[in-house]
């Protein structure tokens, strides 16, 4: 982003070196985009909020909302409008201040992940070369905002939910780490967009795909990251049977509605992040960006604007994709326990997520004494995926054909 | 087995402490004389008969005959037979030995009939109200029972809109009689129809 | 157990009140959660006063009676007829067991004999009842657990039912549809063809049920081995129904005290076998209602098969009066288990009616078989014992 | 208790371990292909109100029990349903006329509170013409709750009359089922009824509030005036015709199976009938007048002082209906009175409303049990309440009722 203003100041023919408004410049433009990231992250937050009714409602047979506007698109805007104007009950026993200040922890902890986050192949707000660390450290954020929300209430369901968020949350960030580690490992920086640099974009280039522990690496990833966005079936803390809505019972209002946002902004974080570490990001068919070429870069005119608007397209694609998934499992799954979750963590994942990082390692050094092997691998791993796809959807289609159903995807929308 | 060999045994034991088998005009019964025996009779219904599972206990309220009277239905599982004894208490203060000790089951049943007949059971572990609030004046189901006007400054009657019906149409008759009374006896025929 | 109750706290009195209870347990230092009246998994007003170490249990004492309508007293004042309506309310989802066992009730005292036809238009009512029941307890249980996909799923097939229902006696929740000496109204035309289809349907579903959450790993863990009753503890409880059966009980009263037509009917009857965990845990109670549907399907069909033509009604007087102090006990098999009417006539009205329910005596083994738990397990565990908060209180 | 235990047993080691994983697996796959699967399938639910192809209403099946109706046409008054709810959302009051300017028996109010109703049916079973019944409307949200209580008699001041009903018919035409009720539901989100201000009511005068109010003419004067006049022509057939005449309607409705009025007065004069009930458009009040005269002509002596409700009773010395008279003056008059006297005077002693609660099929089912077949209870006329059962005891028995 620094290297975009300096080219923009460069253009009106200063020096950004010596040229005395350049701080100014860049807290503005720093502040345009604070703005900015804050209304995408809202705005896809409240769209998702949309889409989750949709879906979830498809998925129980029922229509979900479908009232204002086009297939009651407009739902979100007026859910924020109610929230806006909702009143912002404080109890008289909690702690009013921490009480208040909650939902900002979680919206900063939330927020800063999008600085870090790539787009397209050239938008990213920041391009830091520890990009996977920062994202990993800010999302710890979101945990103090839980346990102040909870502590603050002054309700034992909020406490109860706030402890669990706790454990959970620490817990989870290991594995989840760990599971991170590998594309670190196999593209050697922690870069975002050079991780995605260091993939290609055919699904046999995606490091999903590139050996056996990578394909678990991206499983850990994404179970611990359910776990951290509190999705089923891990929305132990906000648990609705047992804890009537956990850390967030005794909020109301705008700063509810924090809590929400924090909710669903936080599937396309999850999302977004699967995609860029393990499923090629951005990646254009036909069109490399590797290290050592930049087959984007060397296009001109137009195709430069459409090669972009084609990796954006293809990363919202997939990112969406994996929002869908989160949400196929959250109405899909039971909740599970708190013991379980530790369980699950501790005896699972967390071993698991260590010896697959062992296994790259030793992989790593396999296929760089027998190249052929790591085609081979990719090729298998690949074909593999596909076919349990397509099994995967012939057993769908089986399932409407078992109870005498017919296909019907377009009607009652 | 029969509710008459039941009874045999019974009465092979308690002697006179258990009343005659009644007339099974629909289901067959056996009087406990003394209160005081039902835990060593509940004990033998248990062990010695099989009766493994108390599910019912009931209570009646007989104000004519000055007694309140507990009904144990017994059943038992392991041999599918099933029998019926009470126990007369007097009603001015009914109060008798729980089977919680006997009977899991009659823990929550006790507290029932505690709670809606005022029935004392001696050794029950947690004899509380059960539906009614705790500060509940009387005990419901005791038939001369009269419900307290309000509770807690909450009123435990509420007009029927029908009754505002009922006010609504007086007053208008008497209007309509007001009005009658002053036109000539003529137009009263009209007006009346 | 009682000796360790026993052992908490000063001996009770006659005039010992919920509030001691609570101040009881706040001495001791634990948490006291109030779980309810409302709360979304008490399945109704009950509340738990919970004694808690953190997550886990050390106790939960039931506390019930919010929603007590003297259903009971109010028998005492009703005609007969005029009750019938009441005994919806009891359990307002199942509401024709209710109905059943109050008119079997009165039948016995009067020694009235119910013409088969009627016979068989009650037991069709009766199991399309207990499926829909059924339903939502697996649904609600399962939205307990977290899953909410399945909830939706058993509410839609109970809107089958529901219809068949109102098309039968004109209402979908209170039916009132069962009369002292028959039935109110005779089955629709081809309503036994309607009935079929639903049927087929239903078993379709029921397997893809079974696939969607009852074999769910996670749903699995979370109730097998979870608050398991032995037989005897069960028992002694008088647990009753699903509840007792699903502990390895045999024992179901449309057979063993065999009532209405149901000798003549072929069907199993399930009990919990441990599959997947401990005889009597949760999974057992869950999985012997999903399979008692099935079970209720196979009936419906042979009474769809067999049902005679003839009256629906006996002959009754218009005013029902029954000599005092004549004493009638009816068990029937109702949805939540063993439902026992106990009913002294009296004249126009009765003396005095008992109704002891399934849910009732359910409720009194939870204080016991909390212990240990944590909070999230009691929620299972209410859930497995499928209680309706009506039915507690009555 | 024997009990089967099929304890499934988790392979202990890293078997178990892996199995887990299997089994999670495995059924995720089998869960999720099967939430999968409804997203291409239609959904069940019906998008009320504005998105059904037709209204709700005519969806809904022929028994369903939604809001009450009562077709006031073919109503009889016999509050059979006010007697079989069991909540009391019921509200009959009944007046009954002359005759003349009136009809006999009519309806001041027919309430029901739709508010407490809860749809039970009870009350349309005993209805004997399927007045009341269960519509299929069902939406009742309104802007003031006491809208929720229906009003089938529009105005008090002008009471409905009451159907009677055609001997041996077996149909009775009934409105389109729905439309009045549909009717009186459009008026729920207008203002309520003006209920009175707790000034009015203050101004009421509440000792008074609920003692029957005389209205219509004094039958009891009237008739034993006639009847003077009568004991003085006995003996002259056509004069004393005439005077008869003077209790008849008037109408020549021919209803009594005579041509005109005149005919029915010479029949009685004549002593070809004694039948006092047969004047139906007179109702209640002719057959006292006449019951006054037919009394004084057969016993000679006018009927005793006023105040004493002149009937056939009181004055052939039966227990007089006064309440304090506690021992019966002399035998009952059924057994002195023949058989069809005495069915004809249990007749006109019930309500006359046919409603068949007295599991009779109707009035004359019930009397002619009385009388000819020994029926004891004389406790079953409902509609009749209070008023019919003192006249049956003290036909039949020459007793006060017992006390409730």
């Amino acid at each position: 982003m620094q290297a975009f203003l300096d080219s923009l100041i460069r253009g009106w023919g200063h020096d950004p070196q010596t040229w005395v408004w350049t701080q100014l410049i860049y807290v503005a433009f720093m502040g345009l985009f604070s703005f900015a990231v804050i209304n995408f992250a809202a705005v896809t937050a409240g769209i998702f909020s949309w889409a989750e009714r949709r879906v979830a409602g498809r998925m129980q047979s029922r229509v979900g909302p479908n009232r204002a506007g086009p297939g009651g698109f407009y739902q979100w805007i007026a859910d924020a409008v109610k929230l806006l104007t909702k009143e912002d009950l404080v109890p008289t026993e909690a702690d009013q201040f921490l009480f208040r200040i909650a939902p900002y922890f979680m919206m900063v902890g939330f927020a800063c992940v999008f600085v870090a986050l790539p787009f397209s192949h050239r938008l990213v707000i920041a391009e830091m070369n520890v990009g996977v660390f920062y994202i990993i450290a800010v999302t710890a954020l979101i945990v103090v905002g839980i346990i102040m929300s909870g502590w603050s209430s002054n309700s034992k369901w909020s406490l109860f939910g706030a402890i669990r968020s706790a454990a959970q949350i620490i817990s989870y960030e290991i594995p989840a780490g760990m599971a991170l580690m590998i594309p670190v490992l196999l593209s050697g920086t922690l870069s975002t967009q050079g991780i995605i640099r260091a993939q290609g974009p055919w699904p046999w280039e995606w490091y999903i795909f590139h050996d056996p522990a990578s394909f678990a690496a991206f499983f850990i990833y994404f179970i611990s990251a359910l776990a951290e966005g509190n999705r089923t079936p891990f929305d132990l803390p906000e648990a609705e049977s047992e804890l009537v809505s956990g850390y967030n019972t005794e909020y109301s209002g705008m700063r509810f509605s924090y809590f929400f946002l924090v909710e669903w902004g936080n599937m396309w974080v999850m999302s977004a992040l699967a995609t860029t570490m393990f499923l090629g990001g951005w990646q254009v068919p036909f069109l490399p960006v590797t290290d050592a070429a930049d087959k984007i870069a060397m296009l001109s005119g137009g195709w430069t604007v459409l090669a972009e608007l084609a990796s954006i397209a293809i990363f919202t694609f997939k990112t969406l994709f994996f929002v869908f998934i989160v949400m196929w499992l959250r109405w899909t799954l039971p909740r599970i326990r708190v013991d379980q979750m530790m369980n699950m963590c501790w005896k699972y994942l967390v071993p698991v997520s260590f010896a697959a990082v062992l296994f790259v390692a030793g992989w790593m050094l396999v296929i760089h004494a027998v190249p052929a092997l790591d085609w081979i691998m990719r090729i298998v791993l690949t074909a593999g995926g596909a076919i349990t796809l397509v099994m995967f959807w012939l057993r769908t289609l089986q399932n409407i054909k078992d109870t005498g159903d017919k296909f019907d995807f377009t009607s009652n929308w | 087995m029969t509710a008459e060999e039941i009874h045999a045994q019974l009465a092979a034991k308690f002697g006179e402490r258990i009343g005659p088998l009644m007339p099974p005009n629909k289901d067959s019964w056996a009087l406990v004389n003394k209160a005081e025996d039902l835990i060593e009779i509940g004990q033998f219904c248990k062990g010695e008969l099989g009766f493994d599972c108390l599910i019912n206990l009931s209570g009646v309220d007989w104000p004519k005959k000055n007694q309140i009277e507990i009904v144990y239905h017994l059943y038992s599982y392991s041999k599918r037979h099933q029998f019926v004894l009470k126990v007369q208490l007097d009603r001015t203060a009914p109060s008798l030995p729980s089977l919680e000790s006997v009977w899991k089951s009659a823990d929550w049943l006790e507290r029932e009939q505690y709670d809606l007949l005022g029935v004392e059971f001696r050794g029950h572990p947690d004899l509380r109200r059960i539906m009614m609030p705790d500060d509940w004046v009387g005990h419901p189901l005791r038939k001369d029972y009269k419900e307290q006007a309000s509770w807690h400054n909450i009123e435990t009657t509420r007009e029927s809109p029908l009754d505002g019906f009922v006010r609504l149409d007086d007053l208008t008759k008497r209007k309509a009689a007001a009005t009658a009374a002053i036109v000539p006896a003529a137009e009263k025929k009209e007006v009346l129809q | 157990m009682s000796e360790a109750r026993r052992g908490t706290g000063p001996e009770p009195t006659m005039d010992m009140t919920n509030k001691e209870v609570m101040k009881r347990i706040e001495y001791t230092g634990d948490m006291l959660l109030n779980m309810g009246p409302q709360h979304p998994s008490t399945h109704g007003v009950i509340n738990f006063l919970v004694q808690t170490d953190g997550e886990v249990m050390k106790r939960a004492i039931p506390e019930v009676g919010y929603l007590h309508r003297s259903l009971e007293k109010i028998a005492e004042k009703c005609t007969y007829n005029g009750y019938m309506p009441y005994t919806d309310r009891i359990d307002y989802i199942a509401a024709m067991f209710a109905n059943q066992g109050w008119a079997m009730a009165i039948e016995r005292l009067l020694d009235v004999k119910v013409p088969r036809r009627a016979e068989y238009c009650r037991v069709i009512a009766c199991e399309l009842n207990r499926i829909s029941s059924h339903l939502v307890a697996v649904g609600t249980m399962s939205m307990d657990i977290g899953a909410v996909t399945p909830f939706p799923y058993a509410l839609r097939e109970r809107e089958f039912i529901n219809d068949l229902l109102e098309e039968l006696c004109g209402a979908r929740l209170t039916y009132n549809y069962l009369r002292i000496g028959g039935v109110a109204f005779d089955l629709p035309e081809s309503y036994g063809d309607k009935v079929l289809t639903f049927v087929d349907h239903f078993e379709k579903i029921l397997v893809e049920f079974n696939r969607l959450i009852t074999y769910n790993e996670i749903f699995v863990q979370r109730l097998a081995n979870l608050a398991p009753i032995s037989p005897e503890l069960a028992i002694e409880y008088c647990l009753v129904g699903p509840n007792l059966r699903g502990s390895g009980v045999k024992f179901d009263v449309r057979r063993d005290i065999p009532y209405s037509i149901y000798p003549e009917l072929q069907f199993d009857i399930p009990v919990g076998r441990g599959e997947l965990g401990v005889t009597g845990d949760c999974w057992d109670r869950f999985w012997v209602r999903v399979a008692e549907m099935r079970e209720s399907c196979r009936i419906l069909r042979q009474c769809i098969a067999q049902i005679p033509e003839g009256e629906t009604m006996a002959k009754m007087p218009r005013k029902i009066k029954v000599p005092e102090g004549v004493e009638a006990s009816v068990r029937i098999e109702s949805a939540r288990g063993d439902m026992q009417y106990y009913v002294i006539g009296g004249g126009e009205n009765a003396y005095r009616c008992k109704v002891r329910t399934g849910s009732f005596t359910a409720m009194g083994i939870i204080d016991p078989l909390s212990r240990g738990l944590m909070v999230a397990d009691l929620v299972a565990l209410i859930a497995s014992l499928d209680v309706v908060a009506p039915e507690i209180d009555r | 208790m024997p009990t089967e235990t099929l304890a499934r047993q988790t392979p202990a080691g890293f078997g178990g371990y892996t199995k887990n994983i299997t089994d999670t697996a495995k059924s995720f796959w089998e869960g999720m292909s099967v939430t999968l699967s409804y997203m291409f399938r239609k959904p069940m639910t019906t998008q009320y109100p504005d998105r059904v192809p037709f209204p709700v209403r005519d969806s809904l099946p022929a028994r369903y029990r939604g809001f009450l109706e009562v077709d006031m046409d073919i109503c009889t008054a016999c509050q059979a349903c006010e007697r079989a709810c069991p909540i009391a959302v019921i509200n009959i009051d009944t007046v009954k006329g002359d005759g003349k300017n009136k009809p006999k028996l009519a309806m001041e109010r027919f309430d029901i509170d739709i508010g407490k109703c809860m749809f039970c049916g009870l009350c349309v079973e005993p209805c004997p013409t399927g007045a009341i019944q269960h519509t299929r409307e069902f939406e009742g949200s309104v802007m003031n709750f006491d809208n929720l209580t229906l009003r089938f008699v529009p105005d008090v001041l002008a009471p409905w009359p009451a159907y009677k009903v055609p001997k041996g018919s077996e149909a009775f035409p009934r409105r389109p089922l729905g439309e009045v009720t549909r009717n009186l539901l459009k008026k729920w989100d207008a203002p309520p009824p003006p209920f009175p201000s707790k000034d009015d009511l203050a101004k009421l005068d509440k000792a008074d509030y609920g003692k029957p109010k005389p209205v219509g003419l004094d039958a009891a004067a009237m008739g034993r005036q006639i009847a003077a006049r009568a004991l003085q022509v006995k003996g002259d057939v056509p004069k004393l015709g005439r005077v008869i005449e003077e209790a008849m309607a008037g109408t020549d409705c021919g209803d009594c199976g005579y041509a005109d009025c005149k005919g029915y007065s010479d029949a009685i004069a004549a002593g070809a009938d004694w039948s006092a009930e047969k004047c139906a458009p007179g109702g209640a009040e002719s057959k006292q007048m006449l019951e006054t005269i037919i009394v004084t002509l057969k016993t000679g002596v006018l009927p005793a002082a006023p105040g004493v409700v002149a009937n056939a009773t009181t004055a052939l010395g039966a227990a007089p209906l006064v309440a304090d008279a506690d021992v019966p003056a002399g035998p009952p008059l059924s057994q002195t009175l023949s058989k069809d006297a005495l069915y004809k005077l249990v007749n006109d002693a019930m309500a006359g409303t046919d409603c068949g609660d007295c599991e009779y099929d109707d009035c004359e089912g019930y009397s002619k049990g009385i009388v000819y077949e020994g029926q004891l209870d004389l406790n079953r006329c409902a509609p009749g309440g209070e008023d019919t059962k003192v006249k049956l005891y003290n036909i039949m028995l020459g007793t006060k009722p017992p006390a409730a």
